[in-house]
């Protein structure tokens, strides 16, 4: 099963994977969160849904995203 | 006397606006006064800051690296910005979104819920408002109604309501004290 | 478990100080995944242009060098020259490629320099605070055209890969994207494309990338995708516009 | 009194502009003076006048001298990158004598340099940066006051001379906001007289050729000559500056611009301590004003010269003073600026050296 | 009898300097023809280049301007916008227009600056003795290819119509030639059209035209004026590029 | 004793690159020293070096600076206008700490001014006529010899001290034929050691960046003050220059390049009719020969300065000279080329005066 | 009847009027004058033939050349 | 003793290569010698001219202004340099093509028939070599032999027969007087 890793300091945010980018929809930005550079990162609400397409990590200009499988 | 004034916090926080605003209320008090923003233009991300001086002689460089004055908005600011402060310095910093504590002893340091009160009022934004408000009082530097112009002159393009949520804002800073 | 996607070894450990949802950043990813995947980092010289990516010479990781604003071209010709077996790329945005370094980026062409020029077409200039580019569409606003590009008084905006096509030496132009999955899969094959040319001796190709600049455009980074499919890309059609290989075959 | 604004120096110089009449500009963004092009969009547009972000330095400086040839009063600005592109060009425009006003708000070089505030663009701005023998008139404002008096000047003396002449400012004055008084009424540019050798089509007069060339054998060295006659004039008549707390000073303290308001600070320090230290603060670098420090010399002991660079003033000061008093020199380089405590430690260790 | 032909009111009376059977003197008629049938004389600022043109600014009888090598249509741009009333022409050879003025050219045209760009292409930097021109065919032989220009090494020249095609804001592109009768009559037709897209206030018109230079290329005049027929348009295709006006209807 | 050949100046600078073991040439065309990319073309042709007949001359500079940045001899030449145009270029260079060679056979000016000798960009090349602060190392050869021989010393300082090379000549030394000695044996390009600082890929090594700009705080100024270092160290160590007959020498004539040769005839001259005149010639512009002249001053009571300029050397004999001897000077600007008599002439006058 | 001046002292004899530019080819190079800037300037060999096209006229470089009618 | 020449003409008459010949003789016997063409890279037509300066000293400067010793080959050049010529200078010119006479009656006049006597040998264009013939004959500057040795170093790609040519030319001119 595949699984996505957001890292929390080195993401900015931007929401680009938030989007539609992700065919099944499990990322949205933190609204709690807020990291050390005064951002609020991406998180996975559903992990188990991941299908591992790289999409995310794809559209992530940081790279702030890791795709194990 | 001089006073040298930086302000710090994030994009977004009235930086710029409040340092502008305090500068501008130094001129109208026929103060030497300036104002200067920190370097961003070819630099992205980070904290913003600025420098504000108002002086009873010209002011010779408006790039302050040792204030009297600190006001510190965010968290990140108040570990760069602390040890800068002269000593018997005066330290504001907004208690509302700063979990760490100051740690000079020779330093003033008055904790402000500048975001809090502001909520209060109805508008987050309006935090630096409540700084400059509670600054003007402690130092004595200028008056509530100078900071009232001022902030009128810096929002040309603001309606009624906001200039008077800012005065409130002062208000409210200035009654702290 | 086995990373499959994660930072790959082209850039360095350094974060990058571009602003939320730069496509600067993908771009530099694509980049340097390439010289992982064509096993060229050790031969690469890549070279950072003067723009939000002038820090481009800390984030890959391979030997880089920053030129003046514009010169890109003639500095990477000087050292291709000089070392052949190099791989060398000039990474450029449009104010440094399309308004300064036009001339630079004309002959170079047109001596079908055997290096690869990569173009961020954001349609604005980033670093220096979002002033009109040669790139910035009729009617769209920046710092120094805040009621919107008059064509009128401030021309019109340049097409890199439309004018190089009228260059005879240029061997391979495309326009690529980075605002969707999908497009920045078909942006990475053009790169991977105008390496390869270089790395079989074949000649000048770039590859022109429309880019999200969020703050230059004063929009959130999702809105900067979205606009680079709604308005960007209609205006500047991707596509191959030049490819000597094909024709030659 | 007229009206005070709190104003950033770079908006300072645009009104500046439009208040002498001039209605041309043309230029090209980079730090730190992107407000100037910024604002000038804003205010050519208003004005009906012309604003043109141009694909270069190279071209700003180029359509300048088109602009001037046909005899309106037009201007640039940049920074020292930008202004290295545009030698060839200012040399062409001095060897035309045309009249154009460049503003320079200098960075920390060389190369890309930073962006921080710096005055090492003086040889370059002095010594004419381009080929050929030439000068360009230079103006050196210490604050948005000056930065918004002295494109009328720098257009006075460009005209009266037939020379281009040179704003050189710093980042740290460009990016200041400061209050600055509109102490004249703006200029009309209608009411600006017609140049007689203007370019404008020659409907009922002689055709008239500018040019910055003569092949013909002695012709260009007369007509160097001539240019030389011309500054040995504004020699005479140009040499700008403002001398405080000079006349018993056993010091005094040379600087321009940003250094000179930081070296008036040290210097009321060190009287606040009752040493006897004054400044004297070129206004106009070129004509540099080598009569006032040549006659100073005569009774000064020190000369303490300090420039945010690794030295460049010194080299006209030296030559003003003619060996008779001491020259010494603090420098900043790369876009550090001087604090007045380190101007006055250095007054110390210059004063304390004599006792 | 009448004078049906001879010197016209638009040329001065010096004898210009140039070369036995050089073509700048064949376009300088013309241009000189057409600032009396157009009466436009005595309101138009002529820009002379840096080559062996440089002379014209004694040779036209108007108002002139000599700016450096390359930058005629930054001139011209900052005249025409001081004098919008003005007619001005920027008379350039390849060295100076597709050479180091490259990005001037481009960028006059894609800001549709409303002026007459009269471009003599010669194949070779006469002026300086000869070298290498950005037009000199691939195998011609000049003072800096004296084996011939090898593309490998010296690159593909630059084909300025077509390279502007490529420019949005560029309103008229004509290729012409001055080496016979016939080509000479529809150069100046092309240079009146150019005239009068300004006169009426249309924009950037530039005529590029194929001119013999026999000291450069090394051959008589009369073998020059062949060659262009036999080898030079055939490189470089007369013809219209581009005529907005056309379009547009 | 090595061949003697008749050759153009221009000639013998191809030579002296080549023999000096650089492989790489970028440039533009322009009078007056066409024969130098003419002759290049077909020597790096024979050679299987690059030669690159670039579309202007920033693109040649910044070709230099990528391929000294990849760690090789590296030149360019070219006149006046065309070197203002470098000015952007060369600061780069310089705050990149990279070696490369750059000739300037310099014309009469400003502007197009005209194709004659000249010797009016003295200031351009050692005031550092881009922005920022530094120095160019800049050689004054007086003959086709001294052009055969120093590209070869140009590179050698230049990679020694990592900093851009100049070698300043002028139209009549670039055009005029000489017997020229090829006192070496050329240098092969393959013997020369690998830079531990070039750009070739980061194969077995740490990866290394080539760049002009810190923007970290103080940075910048740090690095400028190293550079100084290194600029007191060339200082010290660089002055280059030839005396003659200046031991027992009432006057001394300063004059450099082209003017030194007619100055040798002018104390020629003087000392056939018993006058006790020397000459100082210059060969290193920057460092200039500040110590010898120091040193002169101490006996020597005139100086007199000749210059193809109206006056740019002379800053620097004053400067050296510290106003221990009076300095008088005799310029010829535009394209101006002095005769002996008119210099002897001076020299009597000068002498006359003070009788 | 037309008529064709050549300004020999103007003319460079540069032959291009000589070719195969006059219709009635009646223009050469004179192979004896030759004028102060040591050229051979055109002659007209028969006046009469000339038709006054202007052809001569339009090729001419300096202009060395007037055509009458 | 400094010789300094100027050689003067239509382009064509072979005017370079005559500088070039005399500086390299110069050379060859070991005295101090410069050749300098006149400007005209940026001048289109017009005459042709070179200094050379042969001398026992350094040469200072190149370029002659003021010749001793001139060779005018064309009718323009006489009008344009006989003035220019030091007193008592030689003033050598080609009689064949030029009609006027040279006026000055303080300068020795050498009328040469050069390009008859190249018409006679067989080519106009050696002309130059005749004048370079009496040139060494009448100064004793330079050995007739040296000449001949110079020319070989100038036309390196010339055939045999034209060497050859060119020396009976230079034997000519030398046999004049
Ligand atoms: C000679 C010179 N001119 C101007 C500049 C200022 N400058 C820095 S970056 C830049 C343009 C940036 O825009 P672009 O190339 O589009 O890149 P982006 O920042 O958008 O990625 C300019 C004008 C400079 N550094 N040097
Ligand atoms: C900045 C600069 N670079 C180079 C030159 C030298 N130069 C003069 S004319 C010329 C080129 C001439 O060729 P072209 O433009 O084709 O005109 P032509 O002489 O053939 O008519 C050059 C390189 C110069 N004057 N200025
Ligand atoms: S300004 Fe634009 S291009 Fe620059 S870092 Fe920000 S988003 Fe990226
Ligand atoms: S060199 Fe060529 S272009 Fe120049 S004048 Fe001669 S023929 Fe004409
Ligand atoms: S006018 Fe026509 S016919 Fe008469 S000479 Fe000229 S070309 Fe010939
Ligand atoms: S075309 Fe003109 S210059 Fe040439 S030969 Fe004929 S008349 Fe003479």
């Amino acid at each position: 099963m595949p699984e996505v890793k957001i890292l929390e300091e080195v993401c900015k945010g931007c929401g680009l994977c938030c989007d539609d980018v992700c065919p099944v929809d499990i990322l949205i930005l933190s609204p709690d969160t807020i990291n050390s550079s005064g951002y609020h990162p991406t998180v996975v609400t559903d992990m188990k849904k991941c299908i591992g397409c790289g999409y995310c990590y794809m559209i992530c200009p940081e790279p702030a995203i890791e795709v194990y499988k | 006397m001089t006073n040298e004034i930086i302000i710090a916090g994030f994009g977004g926080q009235g930086i710029v606006s409040s340092g502008i605003i305090l500068a501008h209320a130094g001129m109208i008090e026929d103060k030497y006064v300036s104002f200067f923003p920190s370097y961003g233009a070819e630099m992205r991300g980070g904290t913003a800051n600025c420098s504000v001086v108002i002086s009873s002689d010209p002011v010779a460089s408006p790039i302050v690296a040792n204030p009297n004055i600190m006001i510190v908005m965010n968290e990140p600011s108040l570990a760069r910005f602390e040890p800068t402060v002269q000593p018997n310095g005066l330290f504001f910093f907004n208690q509302t979104l700063i979990k760490s504590k100051p740690t000079r002893k020779d330093i003033t340091i008055i904790p402000v819920e500048a975001n809090a009160i502001a909520e209060e009022l109805g508008q987050g934004r309006v935090a630096n408002m409540v700084m400059l408000g509670i600054l003007a009082k402690k130092t004595g530097l200028l008056k509530l109604e100078t900071l009232k112009k001022a902030q009128r002159k810096r929002f040309t393009k603001a309606n009624k309501e906001q200039l008077e949520l800012n005065d409130k804002a002062l208000e409210r800073g200035y009654a702290l004290l | 478990m086995k990373k499959i996607f994660g930072r790959p070894a082209g850039l360095t450990e350094i974060i990058q100080r571009y602003c939320p949802g730069c496509g600067h950043g993908i771009v530099h990813r694509l980049i340097a995944e390439l010289l992982v995947e064509l096993d060229i980092r050790e031969r690469t010289v890549g070279i950072a242009p003067v723009g939000c990516s002038v820090f481009a010479d800390e984030y890959f990781n391979c030997d880089m060098i920053q030129p003046p604003h514009g010169r890109g071209p003639a500095v990477a010709t000087g050292i291709k020259r000089s070392r052949p077996d190099c791989v060398l790329f000039s990474y450029q945005g449009d104010g440094d490629l399309a308004a300064i370094g036009t001339a630079e980026t004309v002959h170079a062409a047109a001596r079908n320099e055997k290096i690869t020029v990569i173009f961020i077409n954001n349609a604005i200039y980033g670093m220096t605070g979002g002033q009109l580019a040669p790139t910035t569409l009729p009617g769209m606003r920046s710092t120094t055209s805040v009621k919107g590009r008059d064509v009128v008084k401030q021309g019109y905006p340049i097409k890199v890969c439309e004018l190089l096509s009228g260059v005879d030496g240029a061997y391979y132009l495309e326009r690529c994207a980075v605002n969707t999955p999908k497009n920045i899969i078909k942006t990475k094959k053009a790169l991977k494309t105008a390496f390869k040319n270089q790395m079989d001796d074949k000649g000048f190709s770039l590859v022109e990338i429309l880019s999200m600049c969020p703050t230059g455009w004063g929009v959130t980074p999702v809105q900067s995708k979205q606009w680079i499919d709604d308005v960007m890309s209609k205006y500047y059609p991707l596509g191959v516009y030049r490819d000597r290989a094909k024709e030659e075959k | 009194m007229a009206e005070k604004r709190l104003m950033y120096g770079n908006h300072a110089v645009v009104e500046g502009v439009i208040y002498a009449g001039c209605r041309f500009f043309a230029g090209y963004p980079i730090t730190p003076q992107n407000e100037i092009p910024e604002y000038m969009s804003i205010r050519m547009n208003e004005e009906g006048g012309v604003f043109l972000q141009t694909e270069s330095e190279i071209a700003a400086i180029n359509m300048l001298f088109g602009a001037a040839a046909a005899g309106k009063r037009a201007m640039t600005s940049s920074s020292s990158p930008g202004i290295s592109l545009m030698q060839e060009g200012i040399s062409y425009i001095a060897g035309a004598d045309m009249p154009v006003l460049v503003v320079n708000v200098v960075r920390g070089g060389p190369g890309l340099g930073n962006i921080a505030p710096a005055q090492s663009d003086y040889y370059q701005a002095t010594r004419g940066g381009g080929h050929g023998d030439y000068f360009t008139i230079t103006l050196a404002p210490h604050s948005g006051q000056e930065l918004f008096e002295f494109p009328r000047l720098g257009f006075e003396l460009a005209e009266k001379y037939r020379n281009p002449a040179l704003i050189l400012a710093d980042g740290l004055l460009g990016q200041m906001m400061e209050p600055v008084e509109f102490t004249y009424e703006p200029i009309d540019p209608t009411s600006l007289p017609e140049k007689e050798w203007a370019l404008s089509g020659c409907k009922g007069r002689e055709r008239r050729v500018v040019r910055s060339y003569d092949l013909r054998p002695g012709k260009l060295e007369d007509l160097n000559r001539r240019r030389f006659e011309k500054y040995e004039n504004i020699k005479k008549n140009e040499q700008r500056f403002r001398a405080s707390r000079c006349d018993d000073a056993d010091l005094v303290v040379v600087a321009y611009g940003t250094c000179a308001r930081v070296s008036d600070a040290a210097v009321r320090m060190a009287r606040d301590r009752g040493l006897k230290v004054g400044l004297l603060r070129p206004i106009s670098l070129w004509p540099f004003p080598w009569d006032v420090l040549g006659d100073m010399s005569k009774r000064v002991e020190h000369f303490l010269v300090v420039e945010m660079s690794c030295g460049q003033m010194i080299d006209d000061v030296k030559l003003a003073t003619e060996c008779r008093s001491k020259v010494q020199f603090h420098g900043r380089p790369g876009g550090g600026v001087p604090t007045p405590p380190e101007i006055y430690e250095k007054i110390l260790g210059v004063l304390g050296g004599t006792r």
